[in-house]
Protein backbone atom coordinates (compact mmCIF):
# COMPACT_ATOMS: atom_id res chain seq x y z
CA UNK A 1 0.00 0.00 0.00
CA UNK A 2 1.12 3.56 -0.45
CA UNK A 3 0.43 6.88 1.17
CA UNK A 4 0.95 10.48 -0.37
CA UNK A 5 2.53 12.35 2.68
CA UNK A 6 2.41 16.55 2.75
CA UNK A 7 4.45 18.87 4.27
CA UNK A 8 3.63 22.80 5.34
CA UNK A 9 5.61 25.67 6.74
CA UNK A 10 8.78 24.11 8.43
CA UNK A 11 8.01 20.98 8.35
CA UNK A 12 8.24 21.36 4.53
CA UNK A 13 11.34 23.09 4.74
CA UNK A 14 13.24 20.23 6.75
CA UNK A 15 11.92 17.54 4.24
CA UNK A 16 13.03 19.59 1.37
CA UNK A 17 9.54 19.08 0.19
CA UNK A 18 5.69 19.58 -0.09
CA UNK A 19 5.25 15.91 -0.29
CA UNK A 20 6.09 12.38 -0.86
CA UNK A 21 4.92 8.74 -1.92
CA UNK A 22 5.95 6.56 0.61
CA UNK A 23 5.27 2.95 0.25
CA UNK A 24 4.01 1.01 3.52
CA UNK A 25 4.55 -2.96 4.16
CA UNK A 26 1.24 -2.95 5.67
CA UNK A 27 -1.15 -1.45 7.62
CA UNK A 28 0.13 0.93 10.72
CA UNK A 29 -0.58 3.64 12.79
CA UNK A 30 0.17 7.69 12.25
CA UNK A 31 2.31 7.20 15.40
CA UNK A 32 4.29 3.87 13.75
CA UNK A 33 4.40 5.58 10.42
CA UNK A 34 6.65 8.91 12.06
CA UNK A 35 8.52 6.87 13.87
CA UNK A 36 9.71 4.96 11.27
CA UNK A 37 9.81 7.35 8.75
CA UNK A 38 9.49 10.91 10.42
CA UNK A 39 11.02 11.47 13.12
CA UNK A 40 14.63 12.06 11.98
CA UNK A 41 14.30 14.28 8.95
CA UNK A 42 11.43 16.17 11.02
CA UNK A 43 14.47 16.39 13.58
CA UNK A 44 11.05 17.23 16.79
CA UNK A 45 9.10 14.36 18.06
CA UNK A 46 5.51 12.86 17.92
CA UNK A 47 4.02 15.64 20.17
CA UNK A 48 5.16 18.24 18.21
CA UNK A 49 3.01 18.25 15.02
CA UNK A 50 -0.40 17.70 13.98
CA UNK A 51 -1.69 15.32 11.75
CA UNK A 52 -4.20 14.90 9.32
CA UNK A 53 -5.46 12.08 7.22
CA UNK A 54 -7.88 12.91 4.16
CA UNK A 55 -7.85 16.22 5.63
CA UNK A 56 -9.47 15.69 9.05
CA UNK A 57 -7.43 15.94 12.12
CA UNK A 58 -6.66 12.59 13.90
CA UNK A 59 -4.57 11.33 16.74
CA UNK A 60 -0.87 8.87 16.57
CA UNK A 61 -3.86 5.64 16.73
CA UNK A 62 -5.54 6.46 13.37
CA UNK A 63 -5.08 3.80 11.27
CA UNK A 64 -3.73 4.05 7.77
CA UNK A 65 -5.11 2.81 4.54
CA UNK A 66 -3.90 2.53 0.75
CA UNK A 67 -4.22 5.50 -0.78
CA UNK A 68 -4.32 8.14 2.13
CA UNK A 69 -3.57 11.63 2.17
CA UNK A 70 -1.85 12.51 5.43
CA UNK A 71 -0.37 15.68 6.03
CA UNK A 72 2.13 16.22 8.91
CA UNK A 73 2.65 19.36 10.67
CA UNK A 74 3.54 22.10 12.93
CA UNK A 75 0.79 23.75 14.98
CA UNK A 76 -1.12 25.71 13.02
CA UNK A 77 -1.08 29.64 13.74
CA UNK A 78 -3.43 31.33 10.86
CA UNK A 79 -5.09 34.34 11.48
CA UNK B 1 -26.16 33.95 2.15
CA UNK B 2 -23.13 32.17 3.99
CA UNK B 3 -19.18 32.75 2.47
CA UNK B 4 -16.27 30.19 3.64
CA UNK B 5 -13.26 31.03 1.38
CA UNK B 6 -9.32 30.46 0.79
CA UNK B 7 -8.50 33.31 -0.98
CA UNK B 8 -5.32 35.33 -2.26
CA UNK B 9 -7.47 38.30 -3.76
CA UNK B 10 -7.89 41.49 -0.87
CA UNK B 11 -10.40 40.46 1.46
CA UNK B 12 -12.94 43.10 1.23
CA UNK B 13 -15.06 44.19 4.30
CA UNK B 14 -18.27 45.54 2.38
CA UNK B 15 -18.58 42.51 0.18
CA UNK B 16 -18.82 40.44 3.51
CA UNK B 17 -21.02 42.61 5.24
CA UNK B 18 -23.83 42.51 1.71
CA UNK B 19 -23.52 38.60 1.93
CA UNK B 20 -24.96 38.90 5.72
CA UNK B 21 -27.88 40.75 4.93
CA UNK B 22 -31.43 39.85 6.11
CA UNK B 23 -34.38 42.21 7.04
CA UNK B 24 -34.78 39.84 10.67
CA UNK B 25 -31.20 40.21 11.50
CA UNK B 26 -31.09 43.16 14.11
CA UNK B 27 -27.10 42.23 14.68
CA UNK B 28 -24.11 42.20 12.88
CA UNK B 29 -20.60 40.92 14.09
CA UNK B 30 -17.90 41.67 11.84
CA UNK B 31 -14.39 40.63 12.90
CA UNK B 32 -10.95 41.54 10.77
CA UNK B 33 -7.83 40.19 11.95
CA UNK B 34 -4.57 42.72 10.44
CA UNK B 35 -1.10 41.73 9.82
CA UNK B 36 0.96 43.87 12.54
CA UNK B 37 3.84 45.49 12.42
CA UNK B 38 5.45 43.60 15.46
CA UNK B 39 5.53 40.30 17.22
CA UNK B 40 6.46 39.94 20.74
CA UNK B 41 8.24 43.29 20.85
CA UNK B 42 10.29 42.59 17.29
CA UNK B 43 9.89 44.84 14.07
CA UNK B 44 7.94 43.33 11.52
CA UNK B 45 7.21 44.18 7.63
CA UNK B 46 4.71 41.57 7.32
CA UNK B 47 3.50 37.81 7.06
CA UNK B 48 3.75 34.81 4.56
CA UNK B 49 0.50 32.87 5.07
CA UNK B 50 1.18 28.91 4.05
CA UNK B 51 -1.87 27.02 3.50
CA UNK B 52 -2.99 23.12 2.81
CA UNK B 53 -5.98 24.12 0.48
CA UNK B 54 -8.35 21.50 0.35
CA UNK B 55 -8.04 21.00 3.78
CA UNK B 56 -8.58 24.48 4.62
CA UNK B 57 -11.54 25.44 3.06
CA UNK B 58 -13.02 22.20 4.39
CA UNK B 59 -12.24 22.77 8.06
CA UNK B 60 -13.97 26.89 7.88
CA UNK B 61 -17.02 24.81 6.12
CA UNK B 62 -16.98 22.87 8.92
CA UNK B 63 -16.56 25.65 11.72
CA UNK B 64 -19.43 27.71 9.94
CA UNK B 65 -21.70 24.92 10.43
CA UNK B 66 -20.71 24.11 14.16
CA UNK B 67 -21.84 27.66 14.73
CA UNK B 68 -24.75 27.56 12.97
CA UNK B 69 -26.01 24.88 15.06
CA UNK B 70 -24.63 26.35 18.63
CA UNK B 71 -25.79 29.73 17.88
CA UNK B 72 -28.95 31.61 16.65
CA UNK B 73 -26.95 33.53 13.42
CA UNK B 74 -28.54 33.94 10.18
CA UNK B 75 -25.80 34.00 8.18
CA UNK B 76 -21.89 33.25 8.19
CA UNK B 77 -18.78 34.49 6.44
CA UNK B 78 -15.24 33.01 7.08
CA UNK B 79 -12.51 34.01 4.54
CA UNK B 80 -9.18 33.62 5.08
CA UNK B 81 -6.13 35.31 3.07
CA UNK B 82 -2.99 33.58 1.73
CA UNK B 83 0.20 34.56 0.36
CA UNK B 84 2.58 37.41 1.22
CA UNK B 85 0.85 40.29 3.15
CA UNK B 86 2.61 43.84 3.95
CA UNK B 87 1.62 45.05 7.77
CA UNK B 88 -1.79 46.77 8.03
CA UNK B 89 -3.58 43.74 5.00
CA UNK B 90 -6.36 42.50 6.38
CA UNK B 91 -5.65 38.37 6.50
CA UNK B 92 -8.62 36.95 8.04
CA UNK B 93 -12.36 37.87 8.27
CA UNK B 94 -15.00 36.26 10.38
CA UNK B 95 -18.70 37.71 10.15
CA UNK B 96 -21.89 36.81 11.39
CA UNK B 97 -25.35 38.18 11.24
CA UNK B 98 -28.22 37.19 13.88
CA UNK B 99 -31.56 38.60 15.26
CA UNK B 100 -29.96 39.73 18.45
CA UNK B 101 -25.88 40.79 19.48
CA UNK B 102 -25.55 38.20 21.96
CA UNK B 103 -25.86 35.26 19.11
CA UNK B 104 -23.78 37.52 16.94
CA UNK B 105 -21.21 38.35 19.40
CA UNK B 106 -21.04 34.89 20.86
CA UNK B 107 -20.38 33.00 17.05
CA UNK B 108 -18.26 35.77 16.12
CA UNK B 109 -15.75 35.28 18.91
CA UNK B 110 -15.87 31.20 18.69
CA UNK B 111 -15.44 31.36 14.98
CA UNK B 112 -12.14 33.44 15.11
CA UNK B 113 -10.97 31.44 17.63
CA UNK B 114 -11.78 27.73 15.83
CA UNK B 115 -10.27 29.25 12.94
CA UNK B 116 -6.82 30.13 14.86
CA UNK B 117 -7.17 26.36 16.59
CA UNK B 118 -8.15 23.76 13.43
CA UNK B 119 -7.52 25.79 10.08
CA UNK B 120 -4.22 24.30 8.26
CA UNK B 121 -2.89 27.68 8.05
CA UNK B 122 0.82 28.90 8.72
CA UNK B 123 2.49 32.62 9.50
CA UNK B 124 6.38 33.11 7.91
CA UNK B 125 7.01 36.62 9.98
CA UNK B 126 9.24 38.87 7.62
CA UNK B 127 11.55 40.75 10.50
CA UNK B 128 12.24 44.31 9.90
CA UNK B 129 15.63 43.03 9.80
CA UNK B 130 15.04 41.18 6.37
CA UNK B 131 15.19 37.54 8.33
CA UNK B 132 12.23 35.64 8.19
CA UNK B 133 10.89 32.87 10.49
CA UNK B 134 7.78 29.99 10.45
CA UNK B 135 5.77 31.16 13.81
CA UNK B 136 6.66 28.40 16.10
CA UNK B 137 9.69 27.30 14.56
CA UNK B 138 11.95 26.72 18.06
CA UNK B 139 14.80 25.21 15.98
CA UNK C 1 -8.80 58.06 14.87
CA UNK C 2 -11.74 58.50 16.41
CA UNK C 3 -15.03 58.86 15.74
CA UNK C 4 -17.71 59.78 17.46
CA UNK C 5 -21.02 61.03 15.66
CA UNK C 6 -24.80 61.23 15.54
CA UNK C 7 -26.18 61.47 12.15
CA UNK C 8 -29.18 61.70 9.78
CA UNK C 9 -26.63 60.14 6.82
CA UNK C 10 -26.08 56.42 5.94
CA UNK C 11 -23.21 55.04 7.92
CA UNK C 12 -20.66 53.44 5.91
CA UNK C 13 -18.86 50.68 7.48
CA UNK C 14 -15.54 50.99 4.81
CA UNK C 15 -15.28 54.67 6.11
CA UNK C 16 -15.51 53.33 9.78
CA UNK C 17 -12.88 50.55 9.42
CA UNK C 18 -10.90 53.01 7.64
CA UNK C 19 -11.05 55.07 10.75
CA UNK C 20 -9.55 52.13 12.95
CA UNK C 21 -6.90 51.62 10.26
CA UNK C 22 -3.53 51.15 12.82
CA UNK C 23 -0.21 49.32 12.01
CA UNK C 24 0.29 48.13 15.47
CA UNK C 25 -3.61 46.51 15.33
CA UNK C 26 -4.11 42.84 14.81
CA UNK C 27 -7.81 42.81 15.64
CA UNK C 28 -10.70 45.06 14.56
CA UNK C 29 -14.19 44.45 15.81
CA UNK C 30 -17.35 46.11 14.06
CA UNK C 31 -20.30 45.41 15.53
CA UNK C 32 -23.56 47.29 13.35
CA UNK C 33 -27.41 47.52 14.39
CA UNK C 34 -29.86 47.23 11.91
CA UNK C 35 -33.48 47.68 11.61
CA UNK C 36 -35.32 44.44 12.05
CA UNK C 37 -38.79 43.65 10.10
CA UNK C 38 -40.38 42.17 14.11
CA UNK C 39 -40.29 43.31 17.00
CA UNK C 40 -41.43 40.66 19.90
CA UNK C 41 -43.33 38.63 16.92
CA UNK C 42 -44.83 41.78 15.29
CA UNK C 43 -44.23 42.80 11.84
CA UNK C 44 -42.59 46.27 11.21
CA UNK C 45 -41.82 48.07 8.30
CA UNK C 46 -39.38 50.54 10.47
CA UNK C 47 -38.10 52.82 12.95
CA UNK C 48 -38.37 56.87 13.71
CA UNK C 49 -35.57 57.53 16.17
CA UNK C 50 -35.79 60.48 18.17
CA UNK C 51 -32.96 62.27 19.76
CA UNK C 52 -31.53 64.27 22.15
CA UNK C 53 -28.70 66.23 19.93
CA UNK C 54 -26.17 67.99 21.94
CA UNK C 55 -26.53 65.40 24.88
CA UNK C 56 -26.11 62.31 22.68
CA UNK C 57 -23.20 63.29 21.28
CA UNK C 58 -21.05 64.24 24.78
CA UNK C 59 -22.68 60.59 26.10
CA UNK C 60 -21.02 58.26 23.16
CA UNK C 61 -17.65 60.71 23.68
CA UNK C 62 -17.63 59.70 26.97
CA UNK C 63 -18.57 56.15 26.48
CA UNK C 64 -15.21 56.01 23.80
CA UNK C 65 -13.37 57.76 26.61
CA UNK C 66 -14.22 55.09 29.41
CA UNK C 67 -13.54 52.45 26.84
CA UNK C 68 -9.97 53.73 26.12
CA UNK C 69 -9.29 53.59 29.96
CA UNK C 70 -10.29 50.12 30.50
CA UNK C 71 -9.67 48.44 27.53
CA UNK C 72 -5.95 48.17 25.64
CA UNK C 73 -7.77 49.61 22.36
CA UNK C 74 -5.97 51.87 20.19
CA UNK C 75 -9.45 53.43 18.01
CA UNK C 76 -12.75 53.63 18.66
CA UNK C 77 -16.07 54.59 16.52
CA UNK C 78 -19.36 55.07 17.79
CA UNK C 79 -21.97 56.32 15.21
CA UNK C 80 -25.97 56.52 15.97
CA UNK C 81 -28.09 57.33 12.74
CA UNK C 82 -31.13 59.31 13.66
CA UNK C 83 -34.72 59.35 12.10
CA UNK C 84 -36.79 57.74 9.78
CA UNK C 85 -35.08 54.38 8.91
CA UNK C 86 -36.40 51.66 6.79
CA UNK C 87 -36.04 47.85 7.56
CA UNK C 88 -32.13 46.59 7.17
CA UNK C 89 -30.77 49.95 7.66
CA UNK C 90 -27.99 50.48 9.62
CA UNK C 91 -28.92 52.93 12.84
CA UNK C 92 -25.51 52.28 15.27
CA UNK C 93 -22.08 51.74 14.42
CA UNK C 94 -19.68 50.54 17.02
CA UNK C 95 -16.35 49.44 15.90
CA UNK C 96 -12.88 49.15 17.60
CA UNK C 97 -9.42 48.27 16.50
CA UNK C 98 -6.76 46.53 19.31
CA UNK C 99 -3.48 44.37 19.24
CA UNK C 100 -5.61 41.41 19.97
CA UNK C 101 -8.54 40.18 19.40
CA UNK C 102 -9.62 39.74 23.26
CA UNK C 103 -9.74 43.65 24.00
CA UNK C 104 -11.09 44.35 20.64
CA UNK C 105 -14.26 41.71 21.15
CA UNK C 106 -14.97 43.11 24.78
CA UNK C 107 -14.47 46.75 24.30
CA UNK C 108 -17.04 46.70 21.18
CA UNK C 109 -19.35 44.45 23.36
CA UNK C 110 -19.34 47.26 26.29
CA UNK C 111 -19.63 49.68 23.85
CA UNK C 112 -22.75 48.86 22.49
CA UNK C 113 -24.32 47.56 25.62
CA UNK C 114 -23.32 51.32 27.09
CA UNK C 115 -24.78 52.82 24.14
CA UNK C 116 -27.79 51.18 24.53
CA UNK C 117 -28.27 52.27 28.16
CA UNK C 118 -27.11 55.14 28.09
CA UNK C 119 -27.41 57.52 24.63
CA UNK C 120 -30.63 59.67 24.86
CA UNK C 121 -32.37 58.08 21.74
CA UNK C 122 -35.88 56.58 21.61
CA UNK C 123 -37.50 54.24 19.00
CA UNK C 124 -41.17 54.41 17.82
CA UNK C 125 -42.12 51.76 15.82
CA UNK C 126 -43.54 52.06 12.46
CA UNK C 127 -45.80 48.81 12.61
CA UNK C 128 -46.66 46.85 9.34
CA UNK C 129 -50.17 47.91 9.92
CA UNK C 130 -49.36 51.47 9.61
CA UNK C 131 -49.76 51.99 13.47
CA UNK C 132 -47.04 53.08 15.20
CA UNK C 133 -46.01 52.95 18.56
CA UNK C 134 -42.51 54.49 20.86
CA UNK C 135 -40.97 51.75 22.44
CA UNK C 136 -41.61 51.41 26.48
CA UNK C 137 -44.61 53.63 26.56
CA UNK C 138 -46.76 51.29 28.64
CA UNK C 139 -49.43 53.90 28.30
CA UNK D 1 -34.89 81.63 38.67
CA UNK D 2 -36.16 79.58 35.71
CA UNK D 3 -35.23 76.52 34.51
CA UNK D 4 -35.78 75.03 30.36
CA UNK D 5 -37.04 71.89 30.30
CA UNK D 6 -37.12 69.16 27.50
CA UNK D 7 -39.24 66.38 26.18
CA UNK D 8 -38.55 63.70 23.98
CA UNK D 9 -40.53 60.52 22.62
CA UNK D 10 -43.75 59.58 24.55
CA UNK D 11 -42.67 62.25 26.88
CA UNK D 12 -43.18 65.38 24.14
CA UNK D 13 -46.71 63.77 23.02
CA UNK D 14 -47.89 63.61 26.49
CA UNK D 15 -46.45 67.24 27.26
CA UNK D 16 -47.63 68.24 23.60
CA UNK D 17 -44.37 70.14 23.72
CA UNK D 18 -40.49 69.20 23.41
CA UNK D 19 -39.70 72.05 25.74
CA UNK D 20 -41.23 74.05 28.45
CA UNK D 21 -39.48 76.95 30.35
CA UNK D 22 -40.36 76.84 34.11
CA UNK D 23 -40.21 79.27 36.45
CA UNK D 24 -39.73 78.68 40.17
CA UNK D 25 -39.93 79.94 43.81
CA UNK D 26 -36.17 79.11 44.85
CA UNK D 27 -33.88 76.05 44.43
CA UNK D 28 -35.50 72.61 44.72
CA UNK D 29 -34.67 68.81 43.58
CA UNK D 30 -35.90 66.96 40.48
CA UNK D 31 -37.91 64.98 42.27
CA UNK D 32 -39.62 67.74 44.11
CA UNK D 33 -40.07 69.60 40.50
CA UNK D 34 -41.12 66.75 38.88
CA UNK D 35 -43.90 65.99 41.45
CA UNK D 36 -45.08 69.84 41.89
CA UNK D 37 -45.00 70.13 37.86
CA UNK D 38 -44.60 66.94 35.95
CA UNK D 39 -46.22 64.03 37.44
CA UNK D 40 -49.72 65.09 36.16
CA UNK D 41 -49.76 66.27 32.64
CA UNK D 42 -47.00 63.21 32.01
CA UNK D 43 -49.30 60.68 33.74
CA UNK D 44 -46.52 57.87 34.97
CA UNK D 45 -45.23 58.36 38.35
CA UNK D 46 -41.08 59.72 39.07
CA UNK D 47 -39.49 56.11 38.73
CA UNK D 48 -41.32 55.72 35.12
CA UNK D 49 -38.95 58.58 33.70
CA UNK D 50 -35.16 59.54 33.62
CA UNK D 51 -33.96 62.91 34.57
CA UNK D 52 -30.58 64.62 32.92
CA UNK D 53 -29.22 68.35 34.41
CA UNK D 54 -27.32 70.22 31.86
CA UNK D 55 -26.71 67.04 30.08
CA UNK D 56 -25.61 64.30 32.98
CA UNK D 57 -27.74 61.88 33.86
CA UNK D 58 -28.53 62.68 37.52
CA UNK D 59 -31.15 61.03 40.36
CA UNK D 60 -34.29 63.10 42.16
CA UNK D 61 -32.10 64.27 44.73
CA UNK D 62 -29.98 66.56 42.25
CA UNK D 63 -30.80 70.27 42.97
CA UNK D 64 -31.80 72.32 40.14
CA UNK D 65 -29.79 75.70 39.14
CA UNK D 66 -30.97 79.37 37.83
CA UNK D 67 -31.00 79.00 33.99
CA UNK D 68 -30.43 74.85 34.57
CA UNK D 69 -31.63 72.53 31.16
CA UNK D 70 -33.36 69.40 32.27
CA UNK D 71 -34.47 66.97 30.40
CA UNK D 72 -37.61 64.59 31.90
CA UNK D 73 -37.38 61.13 29.33
CA UNK D 74 -38.81 57.79 28.68
CA UNK D 75 -35.98 55.16 29.46
CA UNK D 76 -33.61 55.11 26.45
CA UNK D 77 -34.19 52.74 23.43
CA UNK D 78 -31.71 53.39 21.09
CA UNK D 79 -29.86 50.53 18.97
Amino acid sequence: MSIMVLFFSFAADRMNARQKLYDLDGTMTVKEFFEKFLVKPLGDPFDAWLFSVNQEWVDGDALLHDGDEVAVVPPVSGG
Amino acid sequence: MDVYQITQQVIDPSALLQALEDPGAGAQVLFLGTVRNEFEGRASQGLFYDVYPQMAEAQIRKIGEELKEEFSVRHIVIVHRIGSLPVGTISVAVAVSAAHRDAAFAAARAGIDRVKERVPIWKKEHWADGSSAWHDDKS
